[in-house]
Order: C-alpha cells, then structure tokens, then sequence
C-alpha cells in the first residue's frame, strides 16, 4: 500500500464526506464549511496527480474567494435557521433507487471502458505547460470564457446599482 | 485607557481635598449656627425683591432700561396686552433686562426675539428651570452675536400643573435644556419632540430639584 | 514534496514529524521574542520601558502572558454557535503555520522545494480569512460580526494586490519556486529585486501590511471603534490562537519580502558573502519585522472606505500597469 | 430582484473606548453606516445642583472640580466669579493674575488631553503618551501650587487660596518655550499626515447657522466663522489686558476643530506669557470676604470661556449662606447635542472622529 494510495482514499472519503455533510447539515454556515472541505480535498488529489499549479488555484478560489463570498451573503443577509422538511416517504424510496441505479451505471460503464494507457512525460514547470497551452491551442475558448466573465462582471455592477436607487 | 487614569488620578485626589474639605466644613458650621436667626430675616420672596426693583427703577433710570422699555412695548404691540407679566432690570447681573412673559405668549415672544432686526437673539445659551415654592420659572438667558447684547426672558408656571411651550422649534439648544428641567423639575414642555427624562432612570419617581422632594434614603 | 507522498516510510514521516516540530519550535520562539521585541520599540518610541519586569529584561514577559492564556478559564458566549465558534481559531491558525514550508533560508535550508511555492503560499493565507470570519459569526456579537466583515473585506481586497505585485517578481524571475526567485537576485544589492520592482516592493508592503491587519490597516480590531473586532468574545487559548496566527504572519510575511524583494540569503556586497547566508536573511528580516513595528507606533488608522478605495483604485491598477511595463521591458531586453 | 439586509442595532457605550466615560450611544447600523444614532446619558449624574443648595459656596467648589474634571480651574473660576458678581467684591490683582495663569495652562492640559485621546480615537497611539508627558509638566506645576494634580479646589470666593510658591513663576516661565516647541513638534508629526488629513477633513461638517442654533460654543462654535470667545467678547478677569487672538476656521470640519485647539494652545501660551511677565511679586491674594459667604438676594448669570465653551454659572440667591438654586450651563452638554445630527449617513468610523471632535467631558455632560 504506497503513501500515494493512503492519500486518495483520505482525499476521496473527505470529499465525499463533505458534499454528503454540505447536503444535509441545517445550518447554512456548516454547509459552507463542509463544502469547504470538499474543495480543500479535490485540492489534496489535484496534488496527488502532480498538478500543484491546479490545485493551488483550486485553493485560492474555491476555498478562499468563492467560499468567503458565500460567507458573506449569508452573513449579510436574514435567513431562517431551520426549515421544517415534510416527510414523503415514496419520494425517500425513489431517491435512493435513483441513486443506487445511478451508482450501478457509473459502475459498469467504468469497469468496462478501457482508457487507453498513455503515459505522459510530467512536465517539470507545470504553470509554463498549462500557460503555454491557454495560449496557443486553447486561446479562443480561453478568450470566449474572459469574455463570458466581464459580461458577468458588467451584469452584477449594474444591478448592484439597481438596487442601490 | 485614558479613563482610567483618569479615575486613577481622581481617587488620589479626593483623598487630599477629603480632608481639607472636612476642616473647612466645621469652621462653616459653627459659624451658621450663630447666624441662623439672622437668615430668616434676610429670606424674602423674589415678588418682593422684583417690587423693590422696581422702586429703585422709577427713582433714577437705570443703563438698559430703554432696552427693557423698547422690549416690553414690542411684545405689547406685537403680541398682546398681557403678554408681559413682570419687567425689571437685574442690577447685580450687569444691569441684564429681564422680562416676565405669560407662558401662553411665550412662543410668539420667542419668535420675535429670534426675527427682529433691533435684537437678533439668535443665541439662546443657557435655560433653567426654578422652584420657587411658590410657583415654578423657566429662565431663558438669550445673547445675539450680532449686536453683542443680553437679554434674560422668565416664564412662570404652576407648581402642580407646570406646562410651558416649548422652543426647540426655535433653538435646537431648548431640547436637552428643557429635558433636562422636565426630569428634575417636572415641568412638561408642550411641543417638545421627545420628552422624557435625560438625567434619571425612566422609572424614576419624582423630580429631584423639587424643594419638597424627599429622597429614597435620606442619609445618602 | 512529491517524493514524501510516494515513499511513505517510517523515516520519511518521522523526519517530517520532527522537522515541522522544529519549525513551530522557532515560530514559537519568534513569537515570543516578536512580541517582546514589538513592545520594547514601541515603548521606546513611546517614551515608555515596556516590559521589564518578568524575568532579566522583562524577557519572559510573552512567557507569562501566554502562560496566563492557557490557564485562563474557557468561556464561550452563550448563544455563540459553539462548534464554529472552537473551528475558528484552528482554521485561522493551520494555514499561517502551514505557509511557512516554502520559505526558504538558504540554499540548503527550507522545508519544501515546491514548484508553485508562491501560489501555495497565496492560496493558503487565503484559508485564514475563514477562520476570522467564522469566529466573528459564531460570536453572535455585533462588534464582532462587523470585524469579521471588515477583515474580510479587507483581506480580499489586498490580496489581489498583493499576489499581483508579485507577479512583477515572477516575471523577471521566470519562475514561482520560492529558492530560484532567490538565486535569480544573486550578486550584490543592485540585482535585488527592490530596485526594478520598486513600484511593486511599495504595493506589497502596503498590501501586505493590510493583509496583517495592522496599523494603519488594523480596522478589524480597531479598538476605539468596533473595541476588539471578530475576537471580542474570544478569551484563553482560542484567543491565544488568533494573536499566534496574527504573529506567525508577520514572520510570513517578513520572510516573504526578504525572499522576493531582498535577495534571501545573499549578502548585499560580494566581499560581505563570507559571512553566512543565514545571517543575511535575518538581517533582512529582522529589518523588516522592526518597520513593522515602527509604522505601528507612529500612523494613525485608516478609515474603511478609504482603505478599499485605496485597495481597488489605486494599488490595483497601480500593480496592472507595473505588470505590464515590466513585461514590456523585459521583452526589449531579451 | 432585491437583497433584504438586516439593520444591526449596536450599543456604543456604556463601557466603550471610544465614549470617554460612561456615554452610551444606540446605533443603528445598515452595514457600516448609521441611520439613527440616540444618545443616553445620565450615568454618571451627581445631582451636583441638588447638592449644593445644602452647601455653602465654598463647599460647592470641590464639586465643580469634578464635573469638567479636564479643566477644573475654570469651573472653579466660574462659580466664584458669579458670588464675586453677586457681592460686587473687588478681587486683589495678584490673585487675578493667579486665576489667568492657572485658567490658560489648565486649558493648555485640557487641550493636550483631548489631543491625545483624539488621536488615539483615530489609531495613533503614540501622541497620546506624548501629550501626556508634556500635560504631567502642567499638572506638576498644579500640584506644586495647591498639592492637587486634577481636582484642585485652588480658586475661593474672592480670589485664590495659596499663593504661588517661590519659583513656582520662573517654573512657569520656563514651561512656555518648552510646550511651544513640543507643540511643534506634534503638528510635524500629525497635522501633515495624510492618513490623519483623510480622516478628519470635511467630516462632521456645519455651518454657522446650525452651530447657533444648537447654541454651541468654544471651539465647535468657531469653527465655523464666527468669532465667539467670551475672553473677547464678555471680558472678565485680566483679559482685556493681554495681547492675543481668537483663532478662527470657516471650514466646521473635524480638521477646523482640530487646528483650532492646537492654535489656541499657542494662545494660550502666549497669555501666560505675559501674564507672567507682568506677575506682581507682592499684593494681597484673598480680598477681604466675610467668614461666611452670604451674596445678597437676587440672580445671576456669569459665563467664561472654558476649554469647552461656554461654561455659565445661574444663581439664585436669596441671602443665605447657600444658594437657592444653582445651575451649570455645562458646554460639553450642550454642544452634545448636535451628535445625532452629524453621525447620520457616516460610517462608525466617522462616529468616532465626529464624537472625538466634538470634546467633550461625561463628568460635565452628567453633571
């Protein structure tokens, strides 16, 4: 059992653990926390795959910036403490089947597709590598997606100013 | 931070003037009882005191008493006939004028001293309140900026029901001022836009600078 | 890094166990003689003696200060949320300790050679902020809700910033590893990266300062106006905690600068290099750990709105266009 | 679409830094900025005008001590000025020059006080100390002259009540070159500062009108324009004698106030300058006052210019030994006032500069 194994099942369960805790926990903070855990773990196995440079950036976004963000709405913003769930017993029943079917296909289609087995060479400085792609092969999307985020940039200041009328 | 040396230095000090105070206390005292009998002549009512004023107005004519004229014919004319109950002149407070006015005209009164071009009362710089046992006054000390002059206007009210109007509409000064002298002397000002007791608690049963008022312990 | 995860054997982790031991052995001790040393000049500064009285020197005042925190009894509010309220400290304080791996002393000492040291350090001071705001939540105390926000607010703002003077750095250096950005500032005090950077040494250190939340930025805890801010409630060694992680990144930050900006390890003349590396950063980092101190007993504090106009008009831009010159520069010279 | 937020009442005070005693603020807070600000006093009301209709004049001047606790010396000032009114007693020329002397130096201390805790409202803790150390000098000289270093009960119905020591002018000579060079020395440290000009300029703004008609005085008063000082305008005391001005700002902002204080610092200085250098070494310091004080029947008003404003004495007498009524008009009271008015749409940064600003003393307020 090497080192790199322990690490994705610690990684794995944390991330799973976590989204299941961020569905079910009551309070929205915990939620926000448990979320938190789950970034902070597809992080750990971002590094375990020898992408530092994503998973660093995982870090500052996903756990600092977008976490914080939804802190602060919640925070900022009233919201009831508890909500009453009405209990619907068929809906429980069919949510589980659904989950396990799901499951069952994840399952098969995995164990039977066969990934080719390339073997890439690491490359030394990853944030050159990924730089160099964004740049060359990948700029239109690159571009299209900077785009996309000024709209959405432009979008939020000008109802922000709505609102501020 | 700075409260607290404060307070540090306050407590070191007290201990000192404690003492001093205490000394001079018992060289009061003894004195006192010697004079107590001499007291009771001395206290006379302020009617009287505003009568002898007045005695001594008509034997030579005092400086301001044209102010004081000029003053009381205004509020005559421009008011009513009974808008002034009383006028003198306040020899010991560098001869101020001091006019009376009735509690119903006071407003208008007011309003005249703040828009008239001869007084220009903008300032209103101290309101007290008094109990005179017999009845109640509001003391009005007003000064203009412009005109560097100084007026004084009194307003007397009943000791059981004491109403007079209020001026914060006028002076935004008159609002803690007259909060002040509702909570410790009971007087309601009507128009007042938030009358309640500055000083005390809010529960507080009484008005403390009541000459009748009796305090809950006594020996405090 | 790598190699650890992929040999895991008892030496390996024994060796890491006792290494990070020995690094929050010195955190520890800085921290004790950071906060003496911050009272002694700014009592100095003062007019006053500052701590002498526990120990020779007052030297074991921070001793007994924190001696006294731990021993204190451990109060929660009542109707604080007494889960979030425990986790906050911890998650504030992991990442101030965990970012110190990648800075490194010399050549030969550091604890993590990682590829993207930089973006690591950035992205795990980033972590702290939650932990400050999770205590100011969880408090349920408004003085302390509105530190949270306000040293959140501030703490993104600055670390955009920060992350983006750096960049100046990176891009004459070619690389985010903490040791080559130090060996590409080899050879006397002129190749240091102060002197081309010296518009993005100013955004850092101003940023940075913001990012410490002290004086002139110590609005978080402004104490004439929110009294303590998000640890108001916090008393013991979960308050013990926040100060640590407070003190643990002025040793970050201080460390950083020396790396980025002034040489590391390397001496300011070549006829100096006989003394060693070591010496060398402490110099640099005692220097810059006394100018923060300095700034603190001398500058009033700056006002909310100024400060994120400050943070997003002026250093934001500021650092955009230090980018961009940079880059333009060093295209011309290739 | 709308974002509902929530509005955040926050008790500033009783027990908080930044109220300078036990003043107690409610706020309410939409984010970082106030839409109502309510104040509550009365903490720390003595009944001080209760009490002295039960205590003869002089025992009423230890209570005034404690009411403007910065600044005792006028408040000592303005009760025994009133009785003297009252009485029309003569007060030997020594004992004035005492009375001037000590009233310009406390307000120097007062002013230092306020300096420093201003400062440190704002975040710069080191002016605070630095103000401390030079305000000792003063408290010093105090304490040298009547044994008191903040309640120092020193001026009596007739004048003073010890004379200055041997040396104790020559001290206060020297003290002025000193105190003109450390108030140098501040203004390069602080007035320049940009963080500090950021905080204080065009905060807390009125103007004249507003100021009048909230009837507020000293510093806040001449702030905005109007030259208003009752050295000035209402001499009492040596005043007329000396050489000084009255500084002035048309700006009402926080950085007006803040000048202001510093040049009347300077002023001050300048009085006691030459009320030093006119001191006369011999004459009487008490004028020739019955054992008992008993001011004649009738009322009065006096009012002196105190570190504050205007700071009034009403009596009422009626011949006894103690006096009927006796009210205070206490310029930290009154220049209170306008707070509510200022602090709405400012941030509780602004609350603190805008409250600093305006100087005030709870033992005052109170009464």
């Amino acid at each position: 059992m090497s080192g790199q194994f322990i690490f994705f099942m610690l990684f794995s369960v944390t991330a799973i653990g976590g989204a299941i805790m961020m569905l079910n926990m009551e309070r929205i903070m915990y939620m926000i926390a448990s979320a938190a855990v789950t970034f902070l773990s597809l992080a750990g196995i971002y590094v375990l795959l020898h992408a530092e440079f994503l998973a660093f950036v995982q870090i500052l976004i996903y756990a600092g910036a977008i976490t914080i963000l939804m802190i602060f709405g919640i925070v900022l913003t009233k919201h009831e403490e508890k909500r009453e769930e009405p209990k619907r017993r068929f809906y429980h029943i069919s949510l589980f089947a659904g989950v396990v079917g799901l499951f069952a296909v994840f399952y098969y289609v995995i164990n039977q597709s066969a990934f080719p087995a390339v073997t890439r060479e690491i490359a030394q400085d990853q944030t050159k590598e990924i730089g160099l792609l964004i740049y060359s092969q990948y700029v239109i999307p690159f571009e299209l997606v900077s785009i996309l985020l000024t709209i959405a940039l432009i979008g939020a200041i000008i109802i922000a100013k709505r609102e501020g009328k | 931070m700075s409260d607290r040396e404060k307070e540090i230095e306050k407590k070191e000090e007290k201990e000192i003037k404690k003492e001093t105070e205490k000394k001079e206390e018992k060289e009061i005292k003894k004195e006192v009882k010697k004079d107590t009998a001499e007291e009771k002549k001395a206290s006379s009512s302020s009617s009287e005191r505003e009568k002898d004023a007045q005695e001594e107005e008509e034997a030579a004519p005092l400086p301001n008493q044209d102010k004081l004229d000029k003053l009381v014919a205004l509020f005559k004319g421009q008011v009513s006939e009974d808008a002034v109950v009383d006028a003198y002149i306040n020899e010991l407070d560098h001869h101020v004028p001091v006019v009376t006015v009735h509690s119903d005209h006071l407003l208008a009164c007011a309003a005249i001293l703040l828009s008239d071009e001869q007084l220009k009362l903008n300032y209103l710089r101290n309101v007290s309140g008094v109990d005179y046992e017999t009845h109640l006054e509001v003391v009005y000390q007003f000064v203009s900026m412009e005109l560097k002059h100084h007026y004084v206007i009194k307003v007397k009210t009943d000791r059981d029901q004491p109403v007079v109007p209020s001026l914060t509409s006028l002076w935004k000064t008159a609002d803690w001022n007259e909060r002040e002298i509702y909570d410790l002397l009971g007087i309601t000002f009507t128009g007042h836009p938030n009358m309640k007791r500055i000083m005390m608690p809010d529960d507080w049963v009484g008005h403390p600078l009541r000459k009748d008022y009796e305090a809950a312990d006594p020996e405090v | 890094m790598d190699n650890m995860i992929e040999q895991l054997s008892i030496g390996s982790v024994s060796l890491v166990t006792l290494a990070t031991a020995a690094l929050l052995l010195i955190v520890l001790v800085f921290v004790t003689y950071g906060i003496y040393f911050e009272r002694k000049v700014i009592g100095w500064i003062q007019l006053r003696q500052g701590p002498n009285r526990t120990g020779p020197f007052g030297l074991l005042q921070t001793v007994a200060d924190v001696f006294k925190l731990l021993i204190k009894e451990d109060t929660i509010p009542n109707n604080a949320d007494k889960t979030v309220f425990k986790l906050g400290p911890i998650i504030s304080f992991i990442p101030a300790f965990v970012v110190l791996a990648v800075i490194p002393y010399t050549e030969n000492l550091y604890f993590a050679n990682l590829n993207v040291g930089l973006l690591y350090y950035v992205a795990l001071s980033g972590i702290s902020t939650i932990g400050i705001l999770m205590g100011g939540w969880a408090s349920n105390n408004k003085y302390a809700l509105l530190g949270g926000m306000r040293s959140v607010a501030q703490m993104i703002s600055y670390e955009i910033p920060l992350v983006i003077s750096m960049v100046g750095v990176i891009l004459m250096t070619g690389s985010l590893n903490m040791i080559q950005i130090v060996e590409g500032q080899a050879g006397g005090f002129w190749s240091w990266n102060i002197f081309p950077q010296i518009v993005a040494f100013g955004i850092f250190i101003i940023a940075a300062v913001a990012e410490l939340n002290r004086t002139p930025f110590d609005l978080p805890e402004a104490e004439s106006e929110l009294i303590a801010g998000y640890h108001v409630e916090y008393s013991g060694f979960r308050f013990a905690f926040y100060m640590l992680s407070e003190y643990v990144y002025i040793y970050a930050i201080a460390g950083l600068t020396t790396v980025l900006f002034l040489g590391g390890w390397h001496a300011p003349f070549a006829f100096l290099s006989f003394i060693p590396g070591l010496i060398w950063f402490i110099i640099k980092f005692c220097s810059i750990v006394f100018f923060l101190f300095w700034i603190r007993a001398t500058m009033p504090r700056l006002r909310v709105d100024h400060l994120m106009g400050l943070g997003w008009k002026v250093l934001l831009p500021l650092s955009l266009v230090n980018i961009f010159v940079t880059a333009i520069v060093l295209e011309l010279l290739k | 679409m709308s974002i509902r937020t929530e509005e955040l009442l926050v008790n500033v005070g009783p027990q908080h830094p930044s109220t300078h005693g036990v003043f107690r603020l409610v706020v309410k807070l939409d984010g970082e900025v106030i839409t109502e600000a309510t104040p509550v006093i009365g903490y720390l009301h003595r009944g001080t005008e209760k009490l002295a209709e039960n205590l003869s004049y002089t025992q009423i001047i230890p209570y005034t001590d404690r009411m403007d606790y910065l600044s005792a010396m006028t408040n000592n000032y303005v009760l025994c000025h009133a009785v003297e009114t009252l009485m029309k007693l003569e007060i030997p020329e020594k004992a004035e020059y005492l009375r001037v002397i000590v009233m310009e130096l406390n307000r120097v201390a007062s002013h230092l006080v306020w300096w420093g805790t201003y400062l440190l409202d704002i975040g710069a803790m080191s002016p605070f100390l630095y103000a401390f150390r030079d305000r000792e000098k003063i408290v010093e000289l105090f304490n040298e002259l009547c044994g008191a270093r903040l309640t120092y009960f020193y001026m009596r119905v007739g004048g003073v009540k010890w004379d200055a020591p041997p040396g104790w002018i020559d001290k206060v000579k020297e003290f002025i070159p000193y105190m003109r060079k450390q108030i140098e020395e501040y203004e390069k440290l602080v007035t320049g500062n940009e963080i500090f000009l950021s905080r204080v300029k065009d905060i807390g703004k009125y103007d004249s009108q507003t100021a009048i008609n909230y009837g507020l005085s000293g510093v806040n008063l001449r702030s905005t324009g109007i030259d208003w000082d009752l050295r000035k305008q209402e001499p009492y005391s040596l005043y007329e004698q000396f050489d000084f001005d009255v500084p002035t700002s048309t700006d009402g902002d926080c950085f007006a106030r803040y000048r202001l204080r510093i040049e009347e610092m300077k002023q001050s200085l300048s009085i006691v300058e030459q009320a030093v250098a006119q001191f006369p070494e011999e004459g009487k310091i008490m004028a020739k006052v019955p054992r008992v004080i008993r001011p004649p029947a009738g009322e009065v008003y006096s009012r002196i210019e105190s570190p504050r404003g205007e700071i009034g004495c009403h009596i009422v007498s009626k011949g006894k030994a103690e006096p009927y009524r006796l009210k205070f008009r206490r310029p930290s009271f009154v220049n209170l006032q306008i707070l509510p008015e200022l602090l709405i749409g400012e941030t509780m940064t602004n609350l603190v500069t805008i409250f600093g600003g305006i100087d005030i003393v709870l033992g005052e307020v109170d009464c």
